[in-house]
């Protein structure tokens, strides 16, 4: 298609209809308040829906739903799209029966093993944080070559939100934890594959891992784990349980299923790398994006969002040339340790073809490296992990197109 | 402790303990006392899980084959040798799996798929047994018990095959760096720079995902682009 | 009614049939992905919904429904709850019809008037910032006494999003606008009231104030002025004009109904003050607030909001006895100008009565008065612009009630 | 200016300005010219108003009255009596308006509720004039114009009703502060308080909102109290 006309021309009839004939809700009286108890978006926003990637999973499930990522705004996953990841299906767990254990590997480990009702955890001391959670296999298609068309099935399994709850390490604290044995942390799920994984104490220690109920302002949807659910931030998303029933404190690392046989890292010598948890630094421009059609030449805002497991993004840089040239995008504020962040930049598109890119810096110094980079490396079978460098070709005819380069 | 928040939650009973307690540790802490043969394990699987995965737990029906790319070589050495073929497309779970301890937890906590929880501990050593002779780890004859699952992890095909030295754990309890294995270049101008287009979705793919004239909103700098041939009207 | 006895005490059967009887969620297969490609709240959330005041006003159209504040966390107003607050009644409004001009009160006012489209202000460059709107009349039914029993009635008419669009300033600028005759703004929504309110240079200038389309990443809802709104940080609501078709640059301010016949505060000496925009500092804790029972006594998380039209909050004071002694709140991050800033503070209920207050103080100094203070310069009968310091009675039977004091 | 964003908007018709610049000013910019009897606009009313306004005016059913309140005395000094009185409990629109356009402006745009902007301009005259008339600040045979309008505003009862001299404009357009007109206090210890408990919602009220415990959340810290009595079942 070439691209679509979208000039704004002055009719013949000396001005858009659009305005020369009063809209009709400007001219009578609108709908009364509370039509809905809890709103919607609008009827044209129907487009804007996650989705899942066909052919993807064998099973609905255990499966992925991807969130679209081209049509949203700023740093805020809507709950409605947040992407979801099941192993065993999702459920919406009544509250008022769910329970949280905390016990220990062995009798020592605790003084005191504790069951909390939900009551109980939302009277104890909160905090309220922004970050993102990233599936370890978002842009896991990706690997090897061009797999998806657009960004929302590329770098879908990334959503951002603001979570309320307690720090793991007060309760642990609660039950008297020896921090110096029980140095490993099993999180484990109250869905059927009861899901399991080992969680870094490094990050408890710190009070960045809560045991949160809070999303958005609200509580978390049934897909994100109503009414409970880790959020450890920085770290892939599977270490996140949900309907999080039990945490146990351990002197010994755990070897789940998800960190035996999957979310383990297949190296070019064969090796998995195992306990690979942080998302390292990343970034993808979401305007323009695959599958979009730019509307004319002229003026673009570029944006997108950037991110790392390892705290704050300090630096975005832009290329529309596959990386010869960069300049360095605005961030919008606030900037927040393993939270998107929102990067823009002018562009004037000439109507050549143009290849867009972004380069993301964090606080730690590490610079998002290119497919070359990272296959050089850890080789095209890694499925998790996947923090290249996106290309985005615009054509001629002002559609955009993945790609990757070489 | 219970000074600091008076009135928040109760000490676990040793019964509730016990009944969420299922957690089976690489080092076997965890695992209930108990045994499980071969023979035993071939009934279950085939009353309880063939159905999804196939008689010889190969199917690719619901889920990726759980055996099969082991040989008896890879027992010995504790590496799967088809791991290094950079062409071979697919892993079973064998191929992958470590730990048996991984194995037993699982089926124990997740399996059958529908019923999770539902198998006694017998059937777990037994359907475990069952498919580490699937993939010629344990002898048709074997019984699978607390006293020597240890000495079948010494058989597991890739016991070798992991490693924890990566700079993607936080903290120092692997043996990983802290330093990542890939950086990129911040170079800003006239940078050395791949620009041919290598890979991209060919034309007959261009449908795969439906029409994305519908996965993008109906204003904005752009458009989705029609992907789904127009049927004439 | 007698405190709740929400003890989770161990049955004679050893223990907790929830724990021991494992729940149907732990032993079966859950719901697949995608059910809704739009998701919503569990089922357990619906009575966390906005709320119209009974007998508050005579029409449907020309009213506001009511955040529900006693049950949100962190920040971020569900967009599903946001308060609403229509002058004509709402509309969900093709965006691709909609149009937004700027023109000048004479013909020198800007060197070119000019008319956009959705798809032209979407391709601006944007920024994205987090702000809360509250309505001129929040807790303007209280000035003279208690009149409403929770916090969703009290102070309700707040939000708090992520907001995206252009900064105003911009559009001006494109228009070749003369800023030093054009000291005033007319924004212009384009419901049936074609809302109009004067809009301060000042805020334009310093680019604060956005053509917005984008509200926590998605588009605006329609309750809240799809396609298009003015963001105005600081200022009250009416001035936040949606629908918004049209913004004229002007050498006097407008008179509009909404700042001379309403939105003005009447004084004791009986001059109504005109053009008060700014939202003062304000803060109210959420929990305990009124109508709610306190489940038990001992450990609870005194938890609220405190906002500033003048910039960020620096500081939050929590008292439990009526405003005699105080103790510093903690302040959740990030800490934003003209936005919800939440705080937190440990408290122990020992059974006795009490009496539960928020002061907030702001960079600039301000710090939040009680209903004496506020009263004794503006009387009772303002209407708007109450930002007194809320109590709430926790009675020995746990129930909290709203209350004044003297 | 164009070229900092070429592609985006364009120059605006003199025909669309006229179509949506309809707003008139307190200096009477953008009010078109024209004029309306009061007689006129007691058939406009009694047409298209006072269905819901009342035939006076004074209706309370779907909005506070518009008319009441005001005296002869009040459009000699501009300043409403009535709004001093801190007994007086409700006020009108003629009490409050201190500008005749914000009259004229919010009619033409908004009114009828179900139909703005479906007035002409003789009828908005008119009909302001019969508001007017009401009121008594102008005579049975007016007719309020483009050229008298000034004039008018000259008699409107509470012209001088009111002041900018406050803190809340952001910016030094008006006569303001930068200083809030309250300022609460940092006290932290043994502070003068009033504790006493003097103003609540009385018994009779409790079920005036509905009943609080549906508008809680069914766990946390907390519930909603019970409010409605409950029936027998
Ligand atoms: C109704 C279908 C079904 C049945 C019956 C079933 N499974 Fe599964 N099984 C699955 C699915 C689907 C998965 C993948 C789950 C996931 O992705 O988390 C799976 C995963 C597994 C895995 C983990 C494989 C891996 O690499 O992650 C094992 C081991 C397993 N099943 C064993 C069993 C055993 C033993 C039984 C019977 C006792 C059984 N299954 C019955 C569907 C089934
Ligand atoms: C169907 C009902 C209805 C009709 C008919 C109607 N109005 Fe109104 N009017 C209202 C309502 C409701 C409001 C309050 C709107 C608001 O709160 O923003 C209002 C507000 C007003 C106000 C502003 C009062 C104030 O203090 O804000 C004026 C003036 C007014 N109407 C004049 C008129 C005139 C003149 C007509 C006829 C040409 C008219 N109305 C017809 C319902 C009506
Ligand atoms: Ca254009
Ligand atoms: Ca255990
Ligand atoms: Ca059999
Ligand atoms: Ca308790
Ligand atoms: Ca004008
Ligand atoms: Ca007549
Ligand atoms: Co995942
Ligand atoms: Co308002």
């Amino acid at each position: 298609p070439a691209a679509l006309a979208q000039a704004n021309p002055v009719p013949a009839t000396g001005g858009d209809p659009n305005i020369l004939q009063l809209p009709e809700h400007t001219t009578g009286l609108g709908q009364p308040v509370v039509t809905d108890g809890y709103g919607k978006p609008s009827k044209y926003e129907a487009n804007v829906q996650r989705r899942q990637s066909p052919g993807l999973t064998q099973t609905t499930q255990a499966s992925v739903s991807f969130a679209p990522l081209q049509s949203l705004f700023g740093i805020i996953t809507p709950s409605g799209v947040h992407f979801e990841r099941h192993h065993q299906g999702w459920w919406d767990i009544d509250p008022s029966k769910h329970r949280l254990m905390v016990n220990g590997s062995d009798a020592k480990m605790l003084k005191r093993p504790m069951v909390f009702t939900m009551d109980e955890l939302m009277r104890l001391p909160s905090v309220s944080r922004f970050h993102f959670i990233e599936c370890g296999a978002n842009t896991g298609m990706e690997w090897g070559n061009v797999a998806v068309p657009t960004v929302q099935y590329t770098h879908g399994m990334i959503s951002c939100s603001e979570f309320t709850g307690v720090p793991l390490r007060t309760l642990l604290e609660m039950c008297g934890a020896d921090f110096k044995r029980g140095r490993f942390v099993l999180a484990e799920g109250g869905d059927g594959s009861s899901m399991t994984r080992t969680i870094p104490m490094s990050l408890i220690e710190s009070g960045e891992v809560l045991v949160a109920y809070g999303q958005n302002g609200e509580m978390l949807r049934p897909e994100n784990g109503y009414p409970l659910r880790l959020v450890v931030p920085g770290v892939q998303g599977v270490s996140w349980v949900k309907y999080l029933r039990r945490i146990e404190l351990g002197d010994q690392p755990y070897g789940t299923k998800d960190e035996v046989l999957h979310y383990v890292d297949l190296m070019p010598n064969g090796l998995h790398r195992q306990y690979t948890s942080i998302q390292e630094v990343k970034s993808v421009v979401t305007t323009p994006s695959g599958g979009q059609v730019l509307l004319d030449k002229g003026f673009y805002n570029i944006s997108g969002l950037a991110w790392s497991g390892r705290g704050k993004i300090t630096r975005v840089d832009v290329s529309v040339d596959g990386g010869r040239n960069w300049r360095q995008a605005r961030l919008e504020t606030p900037v927040l340790s393993k939270c998107l962040t929102r990067f823009n930049l002018d562009w004037v598109w000439d109507g050549k073809p143009a290849i867009v890119q972004s380069r993301a810096t964090d606080e730690t110094g590490h610079v998002q490296g290119t497919y070359a980079q990272l296959r050089a490396v850890r080789g095209s079978r890694s499925i998790y992990h996947n923090n290249a460098i996106q290309s985005w070709l615009v054509g001629e005819d002002g559609e955009v197109k993945n790609v990757q380069l070489s | 402790q219970g000074e600091r928040f008076p009135g928040i939650g109760r000490t676990a009973t040793p019964l509730e303990i016990k009944a969420w307690d299922i957690d089976v540790r690489p080092d076997f802490a965890g695992l209930p006392a108990g045994s499980g043969s071969v023979a035993k394990g071939q009934d279950v699987w085939e009353a309880k899980c063939a159905s999804c995965h196939g008689i010889f737990g190969d199917s690719n029906e619901v889920f990726a084959p759980l055996v099969g790319g082991t040989s008896k070589e890879d027992i010995a050495t504790g590496r799967v040798a088809r791991l290094t073929d950079q062409g071979f497309p697919g892993r079973t779970t064998m191929m992958k799996a470590s730990q048996i301890s991984t194995l037993w937890d699982y089926i124990n906590r997740a399996m059958p798929w529908t019923q999770p929880k539902s198998l006694s501990v017998e059937e777990v050593y037994a359907v475990t047994a069952f498919l580490l002779n699937l993939a010629g780890v344990v002898e048709d004859d074997f019984v699978l018990s607390d006293r020597n699952i240890a000495q079948v992890q010494q058989r597991m095909p890739n016991r070798n095959g992991m490693t924890t030295a990566h700079a993607m754990w936080p903290g120092n309890e692997f043996s990983g760096t802290s330093r990542p294995d890939v950086q990129g270049s911040s170079c800003m101008r006239q940078c050395p720079a791949e620009t041919k287009v290598s890979s991209y979705l060919p034309d007959h793919a261009r449908d795969a995902h439906g029409n994305l004239a519908d996965q993008n909103r109906l204003v904005g700098p752009q458009r989705g682009a029609v992907t789904v041939r127009q049927t004439s009207e």
